[in-house]
């Protein structure tokens, strides 16, 4: 199995590598839009500071969601989907196999950059630890939460405002917890609660995704 | 009776909430009975087609 | 346990006899305890003592935001059920939810937003528990777009259930929204389990107003979900018997 | 001992009842051609064989057990290709077959190298399957098919696409798979070239 | 011509909205996206009122994003892309055509919610015209621009699509002159100067779009 | 007079030269069959006859002007079948072919339905593209070269996926349009059922 998880995920990372502007681009909305937000308010950094937890979130949310649709989409067109879920491996660990590389090329890069963007947005040093944690935890609920979505619209071609309208409301207590322990962080406070939120929302979501993938991306199949 | 259409000065927001509820109401009933006389008549001429077919396998006029 | 009764539930005839059956019954006593409950609400219960007769606006407003989520709870259990068991009818059941759940929320929301303006001064406020009811029209709004991008019905029957089970994590989120923040919004006062602290005469009506809506959800839903079971049938006979007609005889 | 039966598949698709009561069983060794028209339901059938299709009504089961009881270790013994090839046009053949293969096995480098040379496209191991023609492409997908392994192949129209040459490599692939004692469901409209023994023809409309 | 063009964005238009109900997705999707911001700062109007005009325009920018990636691809793997460019008719104009409908699905519907998601994020009532002319102008410039990406991605496919790279550096100016121009709208202030310069971009993307796109597409055709 | 020709075609794919001086020129009437191994260049060829792929070297002419030069009118004689049949899933049969022909000129919704019945899928015209099966998506797509009319058709494997009617069916079509003085390009790798007067053959390698 370990074996199986491990060529899926180098194929999907090589693949995406290969196309490097289609793996950039969340990157790249991330940056436009938190630098969106200091220019689109005279910035002083006192408001800035306010808005950042905002403004780092819905970047964040919005940037995984930009990915998704073509997380299963183009691989139930050529059918190498099919090959997996024919695989005799467990499906749903492959899907999550596959939801990991959405989450390493989505995810994980805001994780990293987040110190920059919250610097940029007026946060003080001593908050980034947290903002870390938090945005690691969040992150990772909402790759998953997302693929669900990206599994039941996999085979309607038209939406592309479906699946937001399936993630969206799925994603907003993890942008809820995630903002208000960012805000917390930046004001110096203790962030514990959010952050213990954060994460059974991350715990929970990984326990149901699994099977939810599944049975989204098996009736995506028939 | 005045009195009681007045309520209190809250008449702007108290008839429009029990109006938008009403609405509600009736508009469910009409489309819930509409969605079962719909399904009803799809059934009915699915069972024809099928009465039909049975009827040409059997090779009956 | 024997499991007689929920094999008898799932097979299509007997539930369509049964729902026929029944929804009379839902419907009279809807009727019944709404017009009793509009009238104690609005006549008989005495003028709040701060919000005046503006806090009328409770007897349609509660029992709305109420369906709202007990239609999402019936909604995602039996498509769990239909999932899991593969029965049919309890994804009929679920894809008759939908609609009706939808309508209460924007009720509630609607009803609120009405309370709102003389109570709060405004008729609408970023605040967690309206927030989250207008999420939870989203979510109905979602399943019901996930339904209808999917031609057939079986396909359309798993995938919104995947839906529905997974969004249900929110249901408690908005009820506990009020608690967890400092919420504009009151906190339950007759959803509590401890003894309610409201006057009888206005509780009274707002109980029955509550039993009403509930009962109205009932009977509307089994008119629904008679006629999805109906959409689901491929063999025609007992449809038939049940709409009388005889199959084949045409 | 191996054996693939369906007893009395039905399946509708929207409102058409494309399998209306489908038996057979085939045993090691044996080749079922699934033929008929185009729209007859040959691909839903196979669909069906895998488990991707779920049925109304009937039962497939492999050596006597219903497939949907432990779909995992059928599926282990199962390798499909159907309508659409399963390959990535962003990568080489030799990268799509590693990966394809790895999820389900171990495979070595030469392996793959001696799969590409029996499908007849040797020199395109290091070429991207979006630079490919439709045939080289087809025959990638069929060395996937001798990589995978398993008792049972299931292939839908694996001849499509394919000149001559390609059209005998299919039998000839089929031939020496059977003879190994595997079992082959396979739709087409052209005629295989197998012993009348090895092949059991169904005939769908 | 108009009818090749007619026959054209009809397809598309129907193939975006299948259903009715469809055409309501989108308004749908702007209701969520513009619910995040305000759920993700605990809730003081005066500061929502400050990052309203971001907030607008993240929500412009990701809804072109969405439905880009697929403009061209899909019809370019199912084939129908070359049927286009050998009807015989004018392919820059058909690929005009084709970005216009992509502008009716994400660009019209902010367009037409602007009033309400700028009530919703507390901007005056006095406001909404300026905000709905400079959307008008920035969506239009958007979509152009990402037309041209895309088809640049078409082109460039063989070694992995650069859409973000090309078209996020070129819509920054966009967002900035547009978020500007809502704020001074929002603050009551004159906008004639963003909006001036949101004019200029858009005529210039017009100007540029259908020979890029021509160009760009039949090469990826190749 | 129509008449397509082509001298001296020579064009790279990669490091590879596919097409090494290919000439040739059909006149009315005639059909020029492109055969040859996979891989061996029909496809490329077919492009470049359509102006898709650009040549290194060598010129193709339609009534003895380069098509290059004014490529709109020369598209407008000329009907296109690839590989992909260039169908929206989404979209009905009935809706894809309005849509399609639209966009060159007007079309009556009788002459769709009359397309669909002799292509052999009457039915179906209502149906979306994605619910139908590879075969009937094929007939779909050569509905619509009988629509597009134009004087001169470039076919790439018409019959892949077809059962053996259908097969016949692309004979038949053809003969039809040659009949009416069409040029037909077509390449295949199962023989064409044609008079031999009118069958020109073209083998690359
Ligand atoms: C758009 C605005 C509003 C929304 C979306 C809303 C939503 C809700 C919801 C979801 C409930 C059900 C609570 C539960 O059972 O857990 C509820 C109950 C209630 N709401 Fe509102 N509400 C709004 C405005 C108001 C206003 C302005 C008032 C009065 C000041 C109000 C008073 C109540 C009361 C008294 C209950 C019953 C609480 C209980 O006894 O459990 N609501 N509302
Ligand atoms: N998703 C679907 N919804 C409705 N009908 C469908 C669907 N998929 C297939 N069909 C219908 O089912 C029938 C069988 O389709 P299938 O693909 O199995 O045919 P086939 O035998 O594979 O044909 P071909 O030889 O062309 O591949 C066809 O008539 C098709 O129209
Ligand atoms: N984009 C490309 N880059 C590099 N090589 C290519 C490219 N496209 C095609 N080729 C090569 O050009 C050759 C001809 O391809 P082409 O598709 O014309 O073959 P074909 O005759 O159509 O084969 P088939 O019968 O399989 O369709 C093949 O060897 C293929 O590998
Ligand atoms: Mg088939
Ligand atoms: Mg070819």
């Amino acid at each position: 199995m370990g074996r199986a998880v491990a060529a899926l995920m180098t194929r999907d990372l090589r693949l995406a590598l290969r196309r490097s502007g289609d793996t950039l681009q969340p990157l790249g909305f991330f940056l436009v839009v938190t630098t969106l937000f200091p220019l689109a308010l005279d910035p002083e950094m006192s408001r800035l500071r306010e808005i950042a937890p905002a403004a780092l979130w819905v970047a964040a949310l919005l940037s995984s969601l930009l990915a998704l649709d073509r997380l299963f989409r183009e691989d139930a067109q050529d059918g190498s989907l099919e090959q997996l879920a024919l695989s005799g491996r467990s499906f749903a660990l492959l899907l999550l196999a596959k939801t990991a590389v959405h989450w390493l090329l989505t995810g994980l890069p805001l994780v990293m950059m987040a110190p920059l963007a919250a610097m940029a947005l007026g946060a003080p040093v001593a908050s980034v630890p947290g903002i870390l944690a938090a945005l690691l935890l969040g992150t990772v609920a909402l790759s998953l939460i997302g693929a669900i979505g990206a599994g039941l619209t996999m085979s309607l071609s038209r939406n592309g405002s479906l699946l937001s309208l399936l993630v969206l409301p799925l994603a907003v207590p993890v942008l809820i917890f995630g903002a208000r322990a960012t805000a917390l962080a930046i004001a110096g406070e203790s962030m514990s609660a959010p952050l213990y939120l954060l994460a059974a929302l991350a715990v929970l979501s990984a326990t149901l995704a699994p099977w939810a993938l599944a049975a989204a991306v098996r009736i995506g199949l028939e | 009776m005045e009195h009681f259409l007045n309520m209190g000065g809250y008449a702007r927001y108290v008839w429009p909430s029990y109006a938008l509820a009403l609405l509600a109401v009736v508009l469910n009933i009409y489309w819930a009975r509409r969605s079962l006389r719909d399904a009803q008549s799809q059934a009915r001429r699915r069972i024809e087609r099928a009465g039909q077919s049975d009827a040409i396998k059997k090779g009956a006029p | 346990m024997n499991w007689v009764w929920f094999h008898r539930f799932g097979s299509p005839p007997h539930f369509y006899r049964l729902a026929t059956g029944m929804t009379p019954w839902f419907a009279w006593a809807a009727a019944l305890l709404c017009i009793a409950g509009v009238i104690g609400g609005l006549g008989l219960a005495p003028a709040d003592y701060r919000q005046g007769d503006g806090f009328r606006i409770i007897y349609v407003h509660a029992p709305s935001a109420w369906l709202s989520m007990m239609v999402y709870v019936v909604m995602a259990s039996s498509a769990a059920v239909g999932l899991i068991w593969r029965m049919s009818v309890s994804h009929a059941i679920a894809a008759s939810c939908a609609i009706i759940g939808a309508s209460f929320t924007a009720v509630a929301l609607g009803t609120g937003m009405l309370w709102g303006r003389p109570m709060w001064g405004t008729y609408w406020e970023w605040d967690p528990r309206l927030t989250s009811e207008l999420l939870l029209l989203f979510l109905y709004l979602g399943y019901l777009g996930l339904r209808s991008a999917i031609d057939d019905t079986g396909r359309a029957d798993r995938a919104s259930a995947v839906l529905a089970i997974v969004g249900v994590v929110n249901v408690p989120i908005i009820h506990y929204s009020v608690i967890w923040w400092n919420s504009l919004h009151q906190a339950p006062s007759v959803m509590k389990f401890d003894k309610p602290d409201i006057p009888a005469s206005m509780l009274v009506p707002l109980l029955m107003m509550l039993a009403g809506f509930t009962a109205l959800f009932f009977a509307l839903l089994l008119i629904r979900a008679r006629g999805e079971v109906l959409r689901r049938e491929r063999n025609a006979r007992w449809a038939a018997d049940a709409l009388n007609v005889a199959a084949g005889k045409v | 001992m191996n054996e693939l039966t369906a007893d009395n598949l039905h399946l509708w698709r929207g409102e058409q009842h494309v399998l209306q009561g489908v038996e057979f069983s085939v045993r090691p060794g044996q080749c079922l051609q699934v033929m008929g028209a185009n729209g007859a339901g040959k691909t839903t059938l196979l669909r069906a064989l895998c488990g991707l299709a779920p049925l109304e009504e009937g039962r497939v089961s492999w050596c006597g057990r219903d497939i949907s009881v432990d779909p995992e270790s059928y599926h282990l013994q199962l390798s499909w290709l159907g309508h659409d090839h399963g390959l990535k046009g962003d990568l080489t053949a030799a990268e799509n077959l590693r990966y394809a293969v790895s999820v389900r096995r171990r495979v070595r480098p030469d392996e793959i190298a001696a799969a590409l040379v029996t499908v007849g496209v040797p020199d395109l191991a290091g070429q991207r399957v979006r630079q490919m023609s439709a045939g080289q492409r087809r025959r990638v997908a069929l060395a996937r098919m001798t990589l995978m392994g398993g008792a049972l192949w299931i292939m839908d129209e694996p001849g499509s696409n394919l000149d001559l040459l390609g059209q005998e490599l299919v039998s000839a692939l089929l031939r020496t798979f059977l003879d190994r004692g595997g079992i082959a469901v396979v739709a087409t409209h052209q005629a295989l070239d197998l012993p009348s023994a090895q092949l059991r023809p169904l005939t769908l409309q």
